[in-house]
């Protein structure tokens, strides 16, 4: 098979909020070094940073401070962040909101006396997220696709990353392996630093909200490479995403939070309201209980005809509802609903990985050239991310691995050379469904999502996720088999369906494997056999291996609670804390 | 393509293709009109071939054509240059008035030549 | 910078052509609704300075403002290169401006 | 003659037809449409229908997503022949006689199927001058804008571009002059010369007037009435010419 060869200083995978920041410190901290942006879609076009609708997280206003937004994203993530990330993300958002608007052009919303408008999110002890009407995500990563499109940096766009490359003599990264998507020509590209910026994405589920490029494609290299995954098990789910049913790419895309909060119903099929048995707050409790009430209702049988449940927001007014969602109303009217009058039905949907690489904080990994940042790490939220807290790790975090990078580069990283058995390797896989006979690849990918949702899902015990491991040792023993009609690689989707689910099989195995192994609830995961939360003090995080030939090691490892224990606090004004 | 198929593009071509016609008018009218300085007897001879049908019929389109440039012209100052009301308000409206209002004149045109 | 200015002298030109061709189209109406001999309008035209002053302002107000036109068209509409467009253009204009001027001093009645 | 092409239907799949007829264009800059008989479903957008064909018609159908919810602006194609995003365009809108014909977006060079290549939109975006440069750095506060000054309004009308290239496909005048910088690209101009934190004015009013820019721009008008968020290129070039005459007559306030 013939692989193209090409060399630079930096190569980024992936153009989120974590990619981009990354090509755009690089080249602030070095303009002479030769960055090489390579994406599975267009430039700024794809990822999840792009769809970021509610905002930014960070302590901004007088009342608020880091502590405080340290405090409220520890206590979110049950005590499982790793407290050195969240305090530097906390500090780091300050910086990286103003280099946004100062720098990068992003021009957020105002108060009437002009400064910064920060609005409250779910589960804060105080308005802070920063944001640009409810479409947040276009904003920032349009200004910073137009800083980075006037750089003089390369660009592989429809690049799909396959393999991390280490080096021959084992010192550490030496490339990345990628398909030109467009011809279907291998590429090669030697590197002295690499950023895996690839953005996680839960997909695997029934129902998820990610944008359609994302299959976890980072954290199934990251794993083959030999990095160990984190916090795996915690999956976020938003409580309402559109259901559209099973032909339609618009299900599982999200009705935003704020139509709860201003008092919208979830009515199941009966249309009663069912929040109160649940929670004293009803509709306005938080995602992950949300979404376990309606989980709960729908696995009593109590659906719509699709069967989700129903939100309801006619009894606020339709002009009302009009005016304050013009946007979710057009988009649910786009696609024949109506939002503002009617009854939509809705559904939890998988939205957010907390877990990933281990990463430290400068972005650096236990492979020496290979970086990570955004929601392919982590450790930064623990069990559960606060609402706008995402876009906030992936920006601050892919400015520090673009510095980190640089820095490595200026100490005098080589470029190494690479291990060809894993090119080949790499080569071999993608390669394989060609020499197989056409199968029913998508049906399989419709039995995974259906294992995940039902057995590795809102709701967990010990039985499910031990059918939930056979079955996905079925499914992944039906890929091996399933094979693709032709022979044509250029811009070919079904091949790339074929690989994402090669992906989207081992990360389904990770989360299974450690939701099997963490024995209790928090945040996220919720085990029906382990309702209660384990005690605190004690806490331990997942991390899970790869052996190379597909099995998994895992094991737990305590959370070292360097600034603050559980049940204390680093606020100086521990009265406000409390409430 | 049916993206063009709404009024502002027609008014576009409209404006175009009378702006043209104008100005492949003007220089033989301009011509025509230098012909008195051979004297009034030739502008006389001009002014009676001008008196022609089919020359009639053509100055009459060319009043239309003048009066459509003139008022899809000034609807284009308006919307480059006026403030707009909402983000879909090119004016167009007044390309209906601004059809209608060359049609009048033509039809003055008309009336004096009948 | 120069295309900026060509756009905005073809917006000033239209400017100063509106009301002088509401202008013009008032008389040629009145003119054929009254069927003037050349006889009348020649005097009409040369009684007063005022109307060949007029006529010549809009001589070159249309010379100013058609060619521009006319390069966007040539340019869009046609294959031709924009060296070859542009020569196009500004020769119409000079002739629409000779042909033009010509006739203002015809109609004025001065060279008689 | 029809404005509006943005009033959704309400009713989705009343009309009865069981099956759709779905032309597909195959191939490059040459190539030609394939026909194909997809399912009518009530819930149905362009999008899933061009996914329904490559599932179970043609696997190596090239096509671009992401999103799927109107923010990424990658799904942008000529349907039934007009320039639209598919991932929200129910197929109730644009196909009530049960008819589809769907092509690349026109204006732009053709990669394969439905893909285009969009490098020269986006060239062309940061050649109208359409990026930011400030004064100010990350160690400094933010500027201080009042929401409701007129430039800030008119900055907001046209800042939740998408980028999609539905307006640069609907334009003629992107297709008679391959110079023309397009309606995208122009109102990003526009956003930035309204950005009172915006430190190179003059450089992004010299680029958005300069050979290609807001000049060549007719007024057809088919960009505002074809852009999927309702952004009015149209109104942003306006206020450009309006703003070059200002600067012209030494009449523009900085
Ligand atoms: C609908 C939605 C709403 C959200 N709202 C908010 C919010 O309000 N606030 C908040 O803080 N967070 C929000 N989030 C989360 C937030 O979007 C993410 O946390 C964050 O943007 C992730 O950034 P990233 O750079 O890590 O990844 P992404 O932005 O997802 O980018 C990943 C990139 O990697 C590329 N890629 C993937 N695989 C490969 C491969 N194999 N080879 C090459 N490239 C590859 C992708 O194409 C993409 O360009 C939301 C997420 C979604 C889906
Ligand atoms: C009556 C006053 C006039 C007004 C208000 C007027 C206005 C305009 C305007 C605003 C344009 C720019 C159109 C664009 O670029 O989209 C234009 C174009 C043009 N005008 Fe006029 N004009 C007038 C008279 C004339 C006359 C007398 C002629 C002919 C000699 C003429 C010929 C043209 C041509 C050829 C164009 C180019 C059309 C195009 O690019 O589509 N105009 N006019
Ligand atoms: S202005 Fe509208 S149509 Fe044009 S690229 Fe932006 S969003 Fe798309
Ligand atoms: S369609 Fe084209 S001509 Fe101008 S108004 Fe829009 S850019
Ligand atoms: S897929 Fe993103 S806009 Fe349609």
């Amino acid at each position: 098979m013939h692989v193209e060869h090409h060399q630079t200083d930096i190569l980024i995978l992936g153009t989120g909020g974590a990619g981009l920041f990354a090509a755009l410190h690089a080249k602030q901290a070095n303009p002479d070094l030769n960055v090489t942006l390579a994406v599975k879609g267009l430039l700024g076009k794809c990822g999840c940073t792009r769809m970021v609708q509610g905002g930014y997280n960070v302590a901004l206003a007088a009342g608020d401070s880091i502590e405080r937004h340290f405090m409220d994203s520890i206590e979110g993530g049950k005590w499982l962040p790793r407290q050195d990330l969240a305090w530097r993300l906390v500090t780091g958002a300050v910086e990286r909101i103003r280099e946004l608007e100062n720098e990068v052009g992003c021009f957020f919303d105002r108060n009437p006396d002009g400064t910064l408008h920060q609005k409250a999110f779910a589960g804060q002890t105080f308005d802070r997220t920063v944001h640009k009407g409810d479409l947040t995500g276009i904003e920032i990563i349009n200004r910073l696709m137009e800083q980075v499109l006037a750089l003089d940096v390369d660009k592989l766009e429809e690049h799909r990353a396959i393999e991390l490359v280490p080096a021959a003599d084992g010192s550490g990264l030496a490339g990345v392996l990628l398909i030109d998507m467009r011809t279907g020509v291998y590429r090669f590209v030697q590197a002295r630093a690499v950023l895996l910026a690839t953005g996680g994405g839960p997909t695997m589920y029934r129902y998820h909200t990610p944008s359609g490029d994302k299959s976890c494609d980072g954290l199934a290299m990251a794993l083959r490479l030999g990095l160990a995954l984190r916090d795996m098990e915690m999956v976020q789910f938003h409580p309402t995403g559109l259901l559209g049913g099973p032909d339609t790419r618009m299900t599982g895309t999200v009705l935003e939070e704020g139509l709860r909060g201003a008092g919208g119903y979830l009515l199941n099929g009966a249309q009663e309201r069912f929040m109160a048995n649940y929670d004293p707050k009803g509709e306005r409790a938080t995602r992950d209980i949300v979404s376990r009430a309606i989980y709960a209702e729908m696995r009593a049988g109590r659906t719509t005809p699709m069967g989700g449940i129903y939100i309801s927001m006619g009894h606020l007014g339709r002009d009302k509802v009009a005016k304050s969602f013009p946007g979710m109303v057009k988009r649910c009217a786009d696609c024949g609903f109506d939002l503002a009058g009617g009854l939509v039905e809705v559904v939890p949907t998988a939205h957010y990985l907390m877990g990933g690489v281990e990463f430290e904080v400068d972005c650096s990994t236990a492979i020496p050239g290979l970086f990570a940042a955004g929601e392919d790490c982590g450790g930064v939220h623990g069990a559960n991310r606060l609402g706008g807290n995402g876009v906030a790790n992936s920006t601050v975090f892919g400015g520090i691995a673009g510095d980190s990078m640089a820095a490595f580069i200026a100490a005098g990283a080589p470029l190494r050379d690479p291990d060809k058995s894993v090119i080949d390797a790499g080569i071999a896989r993608a390669e394989r469904p060609f020499a197989l006979k056409p199968g029913d690849l998508h049906g399989l990918r419709d039995r995974l999502s259906d294992t995940m949702w039902d057995d590795v899902g809102i709701l967990r015990d010990a039985t499910g996720l031990a059918r939930g491991t056979e079955k996905l040792a079925d499914h992944r023993a039906e890929l091996a088999e399933t094979g693709l009609s032709g022979s044509s690689r250029a811009f070919n989707l079904t091949w790339h369906d074929w690989l994402n689910l090669d992906s989207l099989l081992t990360a389904s195995e990770v989360i299974t494997a450690s939701a099997q192994a963490r024995e209790d609830s928090r945040g996220a995961h919720f085990r029906e056999d382990f309702p209660e939360t384990g005690n605190l003090d004690s806490t331990r995080y997942t991390r899970v291996r790869g052996d190379g030939a597909g099995r998994l090691t895992i094991d737990t490892v305590p959370v070292d609670f360097s600034i603050v224990r559980p049940g204390e606090t680093i606020l100086k004004d521990a009265a406000t804390a409390a409430q | 393509m049916s993206a063009r198929r709404h009024r502002s593009y027609a008014a576009h071509l409209g404006h175009r293709l009378s702006g043209l016609a104008l100005a492949v008018f003007l220089p033989l009218h301009f011509l025509a009109l230098g012909l008195a300085l051979e004297g009034a007897d030739t502008f006389d001879r001009f002014l009676s071939f001008a008196e022609l049908p089919l020359v009639k019929a053509a100055e009459w389109g060319l009043v239309v054509f003048l009066g459509l440039h003139l008022f899809f012209g000034l609807r284009l100052l308006v919307v480059e240059f006026l403030p707009w009301s909402s983000d879909a308000d090119d004016r167009a409206g007044l390309i209906g008035w601004g059809t209608a209002g060359a049609l009048v004149l033509g039809g003055i045109f008309l009336w004096g030549v009948i | 910078m120069t295309e900026t200015r060509l756009f905005l002298l073809q917006r000033i030109s239209a400017l100063v052509l509106a009301p002088m061709v509401i202008l013009h189209l008032v008389v040629i109406l009145y003119a054929t609704r009254a069927g003037l001999s050349a006889e009348a309008i020649l005097a009409r035209t040369g009684s007063t300075p005022l109307w060949p002053v007029f006529y010549a302002l809009f001589v070159v107000a249309a010379a100013v403002h058609a060619p521009i036109g006319l390069r966007n068209i040539l340019r869009e509409w046609t294959p031709l290169s924009r060296g070859v467009t542009d020569w196009l253009s500004l020769g119409f204009g000079v002739v629409l401006l000779v042909l033009g001027l010509r006739a203002v001093w015809a109609v004025s009645g001065w060279a008689a | 003659m029809s404005d509006t092409v943005q009033t959704p239907t309400a009713e989705p799949g009343g009309s009865g037809i069981k099956t759709l007829e779905v032309q597909i264009w195959r191939g490059g800059a040459e190539g030609a449409f394939e026909t194909f008989s997809v399912p009518r479903r009530d819930n149905q957008t362009v999008l899933d229908v061009v996914t329904e064909v490559q599932r179970h018609h043609v696997p190596d159908l090239a096509y671009r997503f992401a999103c799927r919810v109107g923010v990424c602006g990658s799904c942008a194609m000529t349907v039934n022949g007009t320039p639209r995003w598919t991932c929200r365009t129910h197929v109730g809108k644009v196909a009530g006689d049960g008819k589809l014909s769907i092509a690349p977006l026109r204006n732009l060079p053709v990669i394969r199927d439905l893909v285009t290549d969009m490098g020269e939109f986006f060239d062309k975006w940061t050649k109208a001058g359409g990026k930011f440069t400030g004064t100010r750095s990350r160690a400094e506060p933010m500027a201080e804008v009042d929401p409701t000054s007129r430039a800030r309004r008119n900055a907001d009308a046209g800042i939740e571009c998408i980028n999609c290239a539905v307006c640069y496909s609907a334009c003629d005048v992107v297709s008679w002059d391959k110079d023309y910088l397009g309606p995208a690209a122009l109102n990003r101009a526009w956003t930035l010369l309204n950005d009172s934190r915006h430190a190179a004015q003059n450089e992004t009013l010299a680029a958005a007037t300069a050979h290609g820019g807001c000049g060549s721009c007719h007024t057809q008008g088919s960009c505002m009435r074809a852009c999927p968020v309702g952004i009015s290129p149209t109104r942003s070039i306006a206020g450009i010419k309006r703003m070059s005459l200002l600067d012209f007559l030494g009449m523009r306030r900085s």
